[in-house]
């Protein structure tokens, strides 16, 4: 069947749009989602198609949003809250870590919460310190919780997809760079016609290699791709592993790549300390500890806040080049 | 004073649960003060009427977010007091199987108490949520929400109210004030008239209760009810009562009360008050009260043993409780 | 109309201000249009009144708490137009050496503007705190924080009043309330009479004021601060005005407002009314105005050239801003 | 000169009383933190000597008392605030992360935050899931806070004080486990009469050994401590660091123990996934990988929530048997 070109957010839409179409327990609210259809319009027309029955406007008041999303799922629907920037989910972190994410457990496993928080975090977009912050590590102390993180309009639409129909809380995290930003493998690409599925908690290997793997989520996998490609015109095969579910984290692709390369880089968006990649890292040198023939190399945000201004934010960021370095110096 | 509309039956069943309440937590006392309870316990002692009178004017559809001290909320939902003292034991009987413990001892999917939060004011955001939803499916059901005194100066408070104020939803707000959070008084916290004031100012219609009156809690609860399903949009009841205990199982609430305060809130006692107007009524008399005590403590002296006689939880088995659909 | 109490200086003083801001605020908005701002930029555009009134008011001990659309406050305090400039166009020059950006850009210590913040509600309880060493140091000095409409709905906003009443606080709460939060309508998201009256809940004295009224905001400011010296407790202030430009720099403010609405607010201009007046008490004239605008407009030529042809911050550096006292 | 046995409890409580008196800017404030002298009676008799305008109860406003603790360091003071349970600062995540830890650098250096916000976690107290968590991990992704965690009363007064005095954000982190446990380690210990100072951002060695590196930090290093004991019987020199300042993280400390032992297990009471002890771990991995004889181990909370009941809570914690066990292993 046919494949269209869709950008990233056209996907999103796509995917929010055909579920609601197919379940009428989706409802969708947030900040401006409804008229205004999404400060970056991945709930365009929603309102129109569906009604305000079903799309909401809310006050500014995140610990509310959340709060809703969770007394929504208990009570038999399927939400799908926005929080506008990644930063706000600091306002209701009571709600989703203390809440959401244990509220099955320490029930005895009596409820079930299948909600889905969207948001974006815009490092990329000189939105400074404020509004930058990709805190998926931050949640991490939070099992119970399932983080997603599409890189490409493919995974966006299929991932949330999957995750509308996942009967756990969701926190979809999308990237404010991978919606504007053209010069981006993630922000168009191609989107099959006919419904698909992708599966939560698989990673997904989007380019073969076996000279290095380079671990990459969100953003971060166009400038894993980005490198590979300047990677092969050195000779150096790199594969690239995009984690798309943060958590639970699928290791064993982690592990079956770096089995076969010997070595690993990840790159990804969090502050170096405490990272994603920590993680990833820790977990390959406690569990494949006789694969390595070199050290792990973390490429993240370093230490400190985010600059707002570009020229800084720029450096600051992890990019293709420095990917490129990074593996250069360890394939030496 | 009695209400006539209220038959001997129905006193007599309201009666009964409120000294199941009183008697369970007789127990669970008891049992915390032989450090066989590991782990913090809120006793609901003194406000067995709120619990009563708001949860007896409920339809069993309804849903109910209940708290720490939700004790008294569990056994008035009628969950078996078998699997929530088993809770507070921490057994795999226990309502959560022993992994809640006492401050989620009430959750009971079954009887519509998807929730009971540790943390002070979170639940109300949630019951907007659930009243969201029978909103959505035009369902003629409430979310209630039950919370102290001490829940008013959180910002969950505040942005839950606004947002079912102006979503128009069917929650009930039900404000345990007890006069005290911990050992703070409220008069000392409280920039506000009142509870009730605050909560008008969010155009909620909103009603005080002496909440040591069984029957004034459900008369103003079915008040409020109705006022829901009239107006479509939340309404807030402030139940006025007293801890007759401390904080929680370690604290005998001395220190920071007067010794006359306590002493006058025992006067009140709610079961008491209700006793002496079945009895002005003709309704019961003091045998057959202390029938209904032995009967409770009967089945009580049953469900200790039981439960105390019984496995924790296989450990082993945890790691599948913790997502619905795991990967 | 025209307060006797207001001197031709003390007018044309604000007025310039007023200008300062006006005229700053369009440098701005071309340069975004231009592509040389990257990054979200708010524009100040018909609230200038409320920045000049109430910062004239104060005392330049008393600190300020601004916002992400804070270039007009950080003006009307007098910083430096080519530091705020400066941070706009994230250069070394700027207030927090580009490190900030438009969202912080009114950053100054020296001015007493500690804080500017991209979080809505969120320098409300933080305010608070720096009422409280106010109090502490039994200094006279109070706490001012601007907010818009839109914060009013956050749990911040809710603790931050509490807070500050019941510790009886010289915090001045001052709402720029101009109708709108983004894209949505104060009316569909605050279930209030009107926000001073929900800050009156609080037991807190509230005023309102007609925002895009200098003299009136200015004069509303005095009697607040009177208050809160008086009563050593909050006051809150409910300045009504309107954006005249969208939300931030991409958005035109069309879509979601009434034509006839953004209309009747453009004939009341804050700008031109105190113009108007000035010129009818004789104290201005149309020429005067001009020049003022020119005088303006020329510092403004040169800022922006100046700005635009200095570096950024050294990256290299900034490790070393992470920590006061690094270990 | 003389030195005294208190417990972790009463070392606080000195290091709060002997700031207090030498300087009047330093203020406390919290939930039940005056009248009653704190749930845990870390601040008892402040209210007494220090009278009503330095030591005040809050309602219940966590956002309140860390953004009230915000603008008190912001305007001349050193404000020491309380919040009652870690899980609680969930509640203020927004002020302390998106916020404090911020403000000086996105102020281009300009202000300085001087603030300390005192917490516990109840872990091993049998609180269940919403009052256990060990949060530090989650707040790693926000440089420009400071992170202590002390192990024992010398530590909590010397570390306290030190947090009091210094100018950047504190959060400092007890574990309510020291405070009521007798049968722990780091519940009584010598402390000096004399006033001393221990310095943030320096890890501890606790014990010397030669076999492997143990990481602890807070509770853990109790169990640590009464593992190297048993290690010892079996012939095996276990070294404890016991991190002290979890951020910034004494990197050097750890890694010269490693690159003596060649050996090392983390054992922290975070939930393992996105644990301290990957930080700990991943940062080995990268920089000391050639020292390294043998995987890594994590010794965490595994990823779920605590469970209530304390003898599954008891399975769930790290303990001495399981670092012990997981020494053998490693020295085999
Ligand atoms: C957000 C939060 N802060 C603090 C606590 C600690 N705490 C538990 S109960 C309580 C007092 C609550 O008082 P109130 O709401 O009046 O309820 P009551 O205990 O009187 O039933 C406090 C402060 C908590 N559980 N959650
Ligand atoms: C907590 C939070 N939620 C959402 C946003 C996104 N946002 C930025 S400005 C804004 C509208 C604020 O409206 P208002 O308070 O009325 O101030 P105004 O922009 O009108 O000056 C929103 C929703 C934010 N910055 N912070
Ligand atoms: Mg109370
Ligand atoms: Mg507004």
């Amino acid at each position: 069947m046919a494949t269209r070109e869709l950008t990233y957010v056209e996907a999103l839409n796509e995917a929010l749009r055909e579920e609601m179409r197919r379940d009428d327990s989706v409802i969708v609210f947030g900040e401006e989602v409804a008229a205004a259809g999404g400060v970056y319009k991945v709930t365009k027309d929603l309102l129109k198609e569906f009604g305000p029955k079903r799309v909401l406007d809310t006050p500014i008041s995140e610990i509310a949003i959340v709060g809703a999303a969770i007394g929504a799922a208990l009570n038999g629907l399927r939400p799908v809250a926005e929080i506008m920037f990644f930063d706000f989910v600091g306002i209701a972190f009571d709600q989703l870590v203390t809440h959401a994410s244990k509220m099955r457990f320490m029930s005895g496993g009596q409820v079930k919460l299948p909600l889905v928080i969207r948001t974006q975090y815009s490092l990329g977009r000189s939105y400074g310190s404020q509004h930058t912050q990709f805190l998926a590590a931050s949640l991490l102390q939070a099992p119970g919780l399932k983080i997603v993180a599409p890189a490409t309009p493919y995974d966006a639409k299929g991932l949330l997809k999957s995750s509308i129909r996942d009967d756990d809380p969701v926190l979809f995290v999308e990237s404010g760079a991978l919606y504007v930003n053209r010069s981006y493998y993630g922000y168009r690409g191609p989107v099959p016609e006919e419904e698909y599925l992708i599966p939560l908690g698989k990673a997904d290997v989007k380019r073969v290699g076996d000279d290095v793997t380079i671990v990459a989520v969100s953003r971060t996998v166009s400038e894993a791709m980005a490198a590979a490609n300047q990677l092969e015109e050195k000779g150096v095969k790199a594969e690239v592993v995009d984690l798309r579910t943060i958590m639970p984290m699928d290791y064993e692709t982690i592990i079956n790549s770096v089995k076969k390369t010997n070595r690993l880089v990840v790159a990804e968006d969090s502050v170096k300390t405490g990272g994603i990649s920590a993680e990833v890292a820790s977990h390959v040198c406690e569990y494949a500890f006789e694969y390595l023939e070199a050290p792990i190399v973390r490429l993240n945000s370093p230490p400190m806040p985010a600059p707002q201004a570009s020229e800084l934010e720029k450096k600051y960021m992890v990019s293709a080049e420095k990917i490129v370095n990074a593996v250069t110096k360890l394939v030496k | 004073m009695l209400r006539e509309q209220f038959s001997r039956e129905k006193l007599l069943k309201m009666l009964r649960k409120m000294i199941e309440i009183r008697l369970f937590e007789e127990r669970v006392e008891r049992l915390y003060r032989e450090g066989k309870i590991i782990g913090p316990t809120h006793l609901y002692f003194g406000q067995e009427a709120v619990a009563v009178g708001v949860i007896e004017a409920l339809d069993k559809d309804d849903v109910v977010i209940s708290t720490y001290r939700g004790h008294g909320h569990g056994v008035a939902r009628g969950v078996p007091m078998k699997a929530i003292l088993g809770e507070i034991l921490g057994r795999a009987v226990g309502t959560c199987k022993g992994l809640g413990g006492s401050m989620h001892a009430p959750i009971s999917v079954e009887h519509n108490i998807p929730l009971a939060t540790a943390i002070v004011g979170s639940g109300l955001p949630i019951a907007v949520g659930v009243g969201l939803a029978f909103k959505y499916r035009e369902r003629r059901n409430v979310a209630t929400v039950f919370f102290g005194d001490g829940a008013v100066n959180t910002g969950a408070f505040h942005e839950a109210l606004n947002l079912a104020a102006v979503w128009k939803l069917p929650v009930l707000f039900v404000c345990e004030n007890n006069l005290y959070a911990m050992y703070t008084s409220l008069k000392n916290v409280l920039a506000a008239e009142s509870i009730a004031a605050r909560a008008s100012s969010y155009g909620i219609p909103s009603y005080v209760a002496f909440g040591n009156d069984v029957l004034e809690v459900y008369e103003t609860t079915s008040k409020a009810l109705e006022k829901i399903r009239d107006q479509s949009g939340p309404a807030f009841i402030e139940c006025r009562t007293y801890r007759q205990k401390g904080h929680g199982g370690y604290d005998f609430g001395t220190w920071y009360r007067a010794k006359e305060e306590i002493e006058e809130w025992m006067r009140r006692d709610p079961i008491n008050m209700l006793t002496e107007r079945m009895k002005a009524k003709g309704f019961i008399t003091d045998e057959e009260r202390k029938k209904i005590e032995e009967e409770v403590a009967a089945e009580l002296d049953k469900v200790v043993e039981e439960v105390l006689s019984s496995p924790f939880y296989d450990y082993e088995k945890l790691p599948s409780l913790v997502y619905a659909n795991p990967p």
